[in-house]
């Protein structure tokens, strides 16, 4: 017998049909894992079922018990425990009340009843100690953990509710490579015990590892369910893109021109980054690789001047450029996407239009961005040019940009600096939960800019994205530049042995 | 909460909410009082009695617009208001200097310093503000020993309280400070740079945005414009008070959000600022018209704000 | 206390004359009492002219008397609370043996002055008339009461507004804040003598003290009356405010003040105003502080249910006729 | 922004700034007037004069933690005490009877309709609680007549306002509700679903907690803490006041924000609040005792708040 069992479920947003008609199923003691590009209703589906949308028609059985409106609460009663694919954690608590936050062991204390934090101490070291974490105290600040530390304690608070079936959204997008092999074990050990796992991930070898069942989503609309088995990888990306994918990574011209941005001993104020250095050659494109925390983002926020830096010197075509700001650093023509598009790349409150112009009329105005005057009509054609180049959809240049999927975001934030006319683009984390449809159209435009003589710097976490994109791979540890590969020597196993220490 | 609202009304409404409650309450009062109220010239008399919230309102649209606020707006009014009395009254300024140096130079100077202890020391702008409004009241009260301020020289008077071309010259300052910073938000860089701000801070950082700067300027704007208004003021009470405006805060905050305003930054324009201004003004105008007793008045003030702000939040497009 | 409130109303008509004799008797007083002898006055705020105006006469009479005197005052004319701790500070300090409390409302420092009582300190009632009844309850003593009869004050400005008037004409009040009772009783008063007078009063409204508010309600009453032939205010603050408004008008109302502002007075002077009713706050300050130290000086313990005595300090009417000789 | 400061002080600041600003004033008025300021009977004076700063402290705490506000506590504090006493004087209710309905029941259901406003229609609290304020200052006036309400039941009097082995009654009543509400955040599942709805609300309500329904807690406790503070006052002054409280709300969030709480919610804890409730009744206290006019008094007030913040963002470790 099935423990969830979705039918026929619609749900709409305003202008966008999300998921229509779609059927799901999970079977105790499966990884049924969850496939679609991005927006295609992946997530919504799994909102349904832990109660946080509620469908337009269908109906959900849990338990046995139909259900046609859910709530977190009530879809936790029934056995659902969910990770959603934005953390959830609360700074300001500590690890032990964020993994039982809202169900806290009580005991009572003459008329009230108060919570057992001794119980709760207890609990949380076992939970702490199956997600190798247990180097913590469970009453430690939330705050004070990494960003794939926090999405381990979602992993350690999802597994704490002896649930029937767990929903997993995208879990390995901010892990480290170790820490995604302790997350299998902890599913391999959950099917033993019969629990259900919905698995979600954009990475096809992840999906190939550890999937039994797999249903396919485009555009809000049910493909199919196959066998992991019975798929190739090639077979799922033409089933979610609905086209085949040309093996589109063409390498450089492999013979580069001579050095044109250089930057020698860079240092942070706060030390997460020391002499770092690195030079580009004229059409090249230069990765960046490291564990997290290696200090990756942190150089190119310094670079980019975000943050303040107590040495270093940039030089951009022989000239040394002063940067104390992101403006200095637009200025000289130095553009940065974020690793975060949310909170750091474009304004929720902007349409498409003035997303795309902002850093292009800042790069014309004076004192600091202040003297400057804007011409709607220029605006236009900037964001039309962009749309064109780039292939953005969107419904209109007046659409909201935070309206448009992940990876129309994306190109938006491309075509923002690209309008800007920069001379340098330093892309951290390009294709974070990116589809692998969008993925490849971003990696040839990264070429055709380096092509166009723009200098292209690349941070990723993935291996085989910088094997796919770059003609050379620099490696970071602790702060610090640890080494380099040219491509045609670089392999995963060297980066990571040189990531982590071993080797070099 | 969204409940597939796509129909002409909601479309309407989200346009043009804050007009139509300014419309009915027109309406409302006419019919209450159909004689005195819905006249010509009282209509001209609203508009001037708003002039004062209207120009508050602008400067804090700017302070709400980066996701602050701005209490110390009415300090400012009459810190400014009773400078530039002085330094006519007692020093013998001309009024020109006295506007330069007592409502220009001093606005925008109490402005940048709200902005420099906001971004210097990272606060909320409710707290630093709050602070501020303390010691600038006390500071009009050392400066005029608790008296007002009055013989403002005639020049001054007629020339900012009195008329041109049929209409009230602090209408032509509100509305005139209106078009301008309209076309400042709308047309230049700067202007664009505070709605990114307001939208997403860090994100603006990221763009290029001097952040700390724009700030600053925003806190100066809001100076700037409460000092007008203490200008308005003393033009047309033709005297300064140490007590004036007390309070008055809350009628610019008002007038900004409910002009459509959102109270997270990012959202708004300056003609629904107007629009809000005129509402104060008309609710104080009416209420008095229709003789409604003055306990009566901030009940009714009360139940417009949360009435006029629900129907723009569940009908209107933008105060999300 | 019942019959404190009969020998108080029987005072108030000796009061002035009284006053005036005794100034060269309190001379005397002030050398008998020694130089470290110190006072303490609450006041309801400081933030207008008229409190300033007290303040001053009370500070000039300390120096002619040679004793130092502490005065405090509340933030706002609404802060009933803070009152409340200052007098309460003034009492858990200990320096003093007497104090004069001008309070904002009728009872809302009667809790602290039976603190003041317990603790033998003697308490002179200032401005407000406290609600002798409800004091005595709590155990608080008054050992006197200094003010104008704000509802003498309101008549007296009606009658002056009438004098001018012609029967049934339109007359409109501008009140201070809600629920001041000084506001309320000149309120009372005016609309007394404009019954008696058979005017038509056609609206009273509240401005808040403030003299922006004033301008505006006044400038609403006029084009929602435009018969209105006169305005009387309840301070001389918003009559300022509502004389402006009428100037922009350019209609010809009366306006009729209270206080004695000395703006207000030279704009009566000028005909910008009709009248205005001064209270002699410098006096009313000199004489409570007159009657703190004799006291002291008399070694009076505070007697709950005594009778205490009233003393009225009169209210000048101040028209055109004789503004000059208060315009020093 | 943070500047690796690991040192020893800004440890103990962190933990201590909020009592050694304390200290620090009272050490610095105890120096300018060590015979009238440092006297047993002069503390104990702070401490209850304090008493209302703290209750209505720890009240707006619970709206603040929500990364909210709620203004109208100064209106809810004269509308429960002015209630209260006309039911004892008017109706003849007992103190006990009265105090259940005027203040429990009331303070309660007015804070439970606050908290219905704000998750009803999605608005920001300040908005919402800027017009119940208004609305129900109004009600006070009308309730009243704008008169004071005095002849207090000598029981009630002697009770509520009187002392308890040597300690006032207020004082007692506010260190009781700070105890009992430390132990309900501190210890109680609902507590600190309430920490974590004002950290990340949409983490909250992921995790199945009841958002709305806790908020609605959260205005409740707020008014029925402001209630308490209304009782107290009634009981101090002897009579219930149509304009107590008039900016009290004031003195309320700056209690809470001295005392470390974050104004964008999730951060904070009662004890704090005490502190900060004391300090702003130590300044009022030593400024009233150091003779200084009350001119300078709001000046030293509003420079003491931005200082007295500004420490705790750059030392302290919570409030970022
Ligand atoms: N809160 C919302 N309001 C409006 N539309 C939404 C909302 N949440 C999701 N959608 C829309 O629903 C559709 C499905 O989105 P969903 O997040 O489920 O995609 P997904 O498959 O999880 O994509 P990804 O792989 O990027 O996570 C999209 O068109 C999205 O824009
Ligand atoms: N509020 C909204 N109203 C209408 N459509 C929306 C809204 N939000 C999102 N969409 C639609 O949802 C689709 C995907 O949006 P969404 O933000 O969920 O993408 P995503 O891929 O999940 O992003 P990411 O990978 O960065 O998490 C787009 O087609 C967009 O048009
Ligand atoms: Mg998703
Ligand atoms: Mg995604």
């Amino acid at each position: 017998m099935n423990i969830v069992e979705m039918r026929n479920i619609n749900k709409s947003f305003p202008g966008v049909k999300a998921l229509s008609n779609i059927s799901f199923s999970v079977k105790p003691g499966e990884v049924h894992v969850l496939l679609g590009e991005n927006g295609a209703g992946k997530s919504t589906l799994m909102k349904v079922l832990s109660g946080v949308y509620h469908p337009d028609s269908g109906s959900i059985v849990l338990n046995g018990v139909e259900h046609s409106k859910l709530n977190p609460r009530l879809s936790r009663e029934g056995g659902i425990s969910i990770i959603y694919q934005e953390l959830s954690v609360v700074n300001w608590l500590d690890i032990r009340e964020n993994i039982f936050m809202g169900r806290m062991q009580s005991k009572k204390l003459g008329p009230v009843s108060t919570i057992d934090y001794a119980k709760l101490n207890q609990d949380t070291k076992k939970l702490l100690k199956q997600v190798n974490l247990d180097k913590y105290e469970p009453n430690k600040m939330a705050s004070e953990l990494s960003i794939s530390e926090k999405q381990m304690l979602e992993i350690a608070k999802a597994i704490s509710f002896d649930a029937k079936c767990i929903v997993m959204d995208e879990p390995t997008s901010s892990l480290t490579e170790s820490e995604v092999k302790k997350l299998f074990e902890i599913i391999r050990d959950l099917k033993s015990k019969g629990i259900g796992i919905v698995f979600i991930s954009h990475k096809l070898s992840e999906i190939k590892e550890i999937g039994d069942r797999i249903s396919i989503l485009k555009d809000g609309n049910y493909v199919g369910t196959w066998n992991v088995s019975d798929l190739s990888e090639e077979d799922m990306v033409r089933l979610m893109v609905g086209r085949e994918l040309e093996k589109s990574y063409q390498e450089g011209h492999g013979s580069f021109g001579e050095v044109v941005f250089e930057v020698k001993n860079l240092s942070r104020k706060d030390g997460k980054v020391r002499d770092f250095h690195m030079q580009v050659r004229k059409g090249e494109i230069v990765g960046l690789s490291g564990l997290v925390g290696a200090g990756r983002s942190e150089a190119m926020e310094a670079i980019f001047g975000a943050v303040p830096k107590t040495s270093g010197e940039i030089l951009l075509e022989g000239k040394r450029l002063t940067i104390h700001t992101p403006y200095d650093a637009l200025k000289n023509g130095i553009g940065l996407v974020t690793e975060n598009r949310r909170e750091t790349g474009f304004f929720q409150n902007f349409s498409n239009k003035r997303n795309i112009s902002i850093a292009s009329l800042l790069k014309k105005s004076k004192f600091g961005g202040v003297c400057g005057l804007i011409q709607e009509k220029n605006e236009k054609e900037m964001a039309e040019k962009a749309k064109l180049d780039l292939q953005i959809k969107w419904a209109g240049d007046a659409q909201l940009t935070k309206n448009l999927s992940g990876g129309n975001q994306q190109k938006v934030i491309l075509g923002k600096w690209i309008s800007a006319g920069v001379k340098v683009l330093i892309f951290d984390e390009p294709t974070k939960g990116i589809d692998v449809g969008t993925k490849s159209e971003i990696y040839k435009m990264m070429r055709r800019l380096a092509e166009n003589g723009i200098i292209v710097i690349v941070v990723s976490s993935e291996m085989p994205e910088l094997l796919a994109v770059c003609d050379r791979i620099m490696v970071m540890a602790e702060g610090k530049v640890r080494g380099e590969f040219d491509i045609t020597e670089a392999t995963e196993e060297k980066l990571a042995m040189l990531a982590t220490g071993n080797g070099g | 909460m969204s409940q597939g609202k796509t129909n002409k009304f909601a479309q309407f409404w989200d346009r043009y909410s804050t007009v139509s409650i300014l419309c009915i309450m027109i309406l409302v009062f006419g019919i209450l009082r159909p004689k005195s109220f819905l006249t010509p010239a009282n209509l001209v008399k609203i508009i001037e009695q708003s002039s004062i919230y209207i120009l508050l309102g602008l400067g804090e649209f700017f302070a709400i617009l980066l996701g602050g606020i701005d209490l110390s707006i009415s300090s400012i009014m009459a810190l400014s208001g009773a400078l530039t009395a002085k330094l006519m009254v007692d020093f013998g300024f001309s009024p020109v200097l006295a506007i330069l140096v007592g409502v220009v130079l001093f606005g925008l100077g109490i402005g940048v310093l709200n902005g420099i202890l906001v971004t210097g020391t990272g606060l909320p702008p409710f707290i630093i503000t709050l602070g501020t409004q303390a010691i600038l009241r006390s500071l009009v009260y050392i400066l005029t020993n608790a008296r007002s301020v009055s013989g403002l020289p005639t020049s001054f008077q007629t020339t900012i309280g009195g008329h041109f071309l049929f209409f009230p010259v602090p209408v032509m300052i509100a509305l005139l400070t209106a078009l301008v910073l309209s076309l400042f938000t709308w047309k230049t860089q700067c202007g664009r740079n505070l709605y990114a701000i307001g939208g997403n801070p860090q994100a603006a950082w990221y763009a290029g945005i001097t952040v700390n700067r724009h700030t600053v300027i925003a806190f100066a704007l809001s100076g700037l414009c409460a000092a007008l208004a203490g200008m308005v003021n003393i033009a047309r009470l033709a005297a300064a008070e140490p007590n004036a405006g007390t309070g008055y805060e809350t009628y610019a905050i008002e007038a900004v959000i409910i002009g459509g305003a959102s109270f997270f930054g990012g959202v708004g324009i300056i003609p629904k600022v107007i629009i809000g201004g005129l509402i104060i003004g008309t609710i104080n105008n009416g209420l008095n018209m229709a003789g409604v007793s003055s306990f009566y008045q901030q009940l009714a003030m009360g139940i417009l704000l949360i009435v006029a702000v629900t129907l723009d939040r569940f009908f209107g497009g933008r105060s999300k | 206390a019942k019959t404190a409130e009969t020998t108080a109303a029987a005072g108030e008509t000796k009061a002035a004359a009284e006053a005036s004799e005794k100034a060269g008797e309190t001379e005397k007083a002030g050398e008998a009492a020694s130089g470290d002898e110190a006072y303490a006055i609450v006041l309801k705020t400081q933030s207008s002219q008229f409190w300033q105006d007290m303040k001053a006469g009370i500070e000039d009479e300390a120096k002619k008397l040679n004793v130092t005197v502490d005065i405090q005052s509340g933030n706002t004319e609404d802060d009933v609370e803070g009152q409340v701790t200052i007098l309460e500070n003034f009492i858990s300090s200990g320096k003093y043996k007497a104090i004069g409390v001008a309070p904002i409302s009728d009872v809302n420092l009667n809790n602290a002055i039976a603190q003041a009582t317990k603790a033998g300190i003697v308490v002179v009632d200032i401005d407000e008339k406290i609600n002798a009844d409800a004091l005595g309850k709590l155990g608080g003593a008054l050992s006197a009461y200094v003010a104008t009869d704000n509802q003498a004050v309101g008549k007296m400005a009606g009658e002056e507004l009438t004098k001018q008037l012609e029967k049934g004409s339109e007359v409109a009040i501008i009140e201070g804040k809600a629920g001041a009772i000084s506001g309320e009783q000149r309120r009372d008063g005016a609309k007394a003598a404009f019954e008696e007078a058979g005017m038509k009063l056609v609206d009273s409204q509240p401005a808040d003290w403030d003299r922006t508010k004033a301008f505006d309600v006044a400038t609403n009453m006029m084009n929602a009356h435009p018969d209105l032939k006169a305005f009387y205010a309840c301070n001389d603050t918003m009559a300022l405010g509502i004389a402006e408004a009428v100037k922009k008008a350019g209609k010809d109302i009366l306006v009729c003040g209270t206080d004695g502002d000395k703006e207000a007075i030279s704009a009566v002077d000028k005909g910008e105003m009709t009248a205005t009713v001064a209270q002699d706050p410098k006096a009313i300050g000199a004489k409570s502080l007159d009657l703190l130290v004799e006291a002291v000086k008399n070694g009076e313990k505070p007697e709950v249910g005594k009778e205490f005595k009233t003393y009225g300090i009169e209210a000048i009417l101040i028209n055109k006729d004789n503004a000059k000789s208060y315009l020093n």
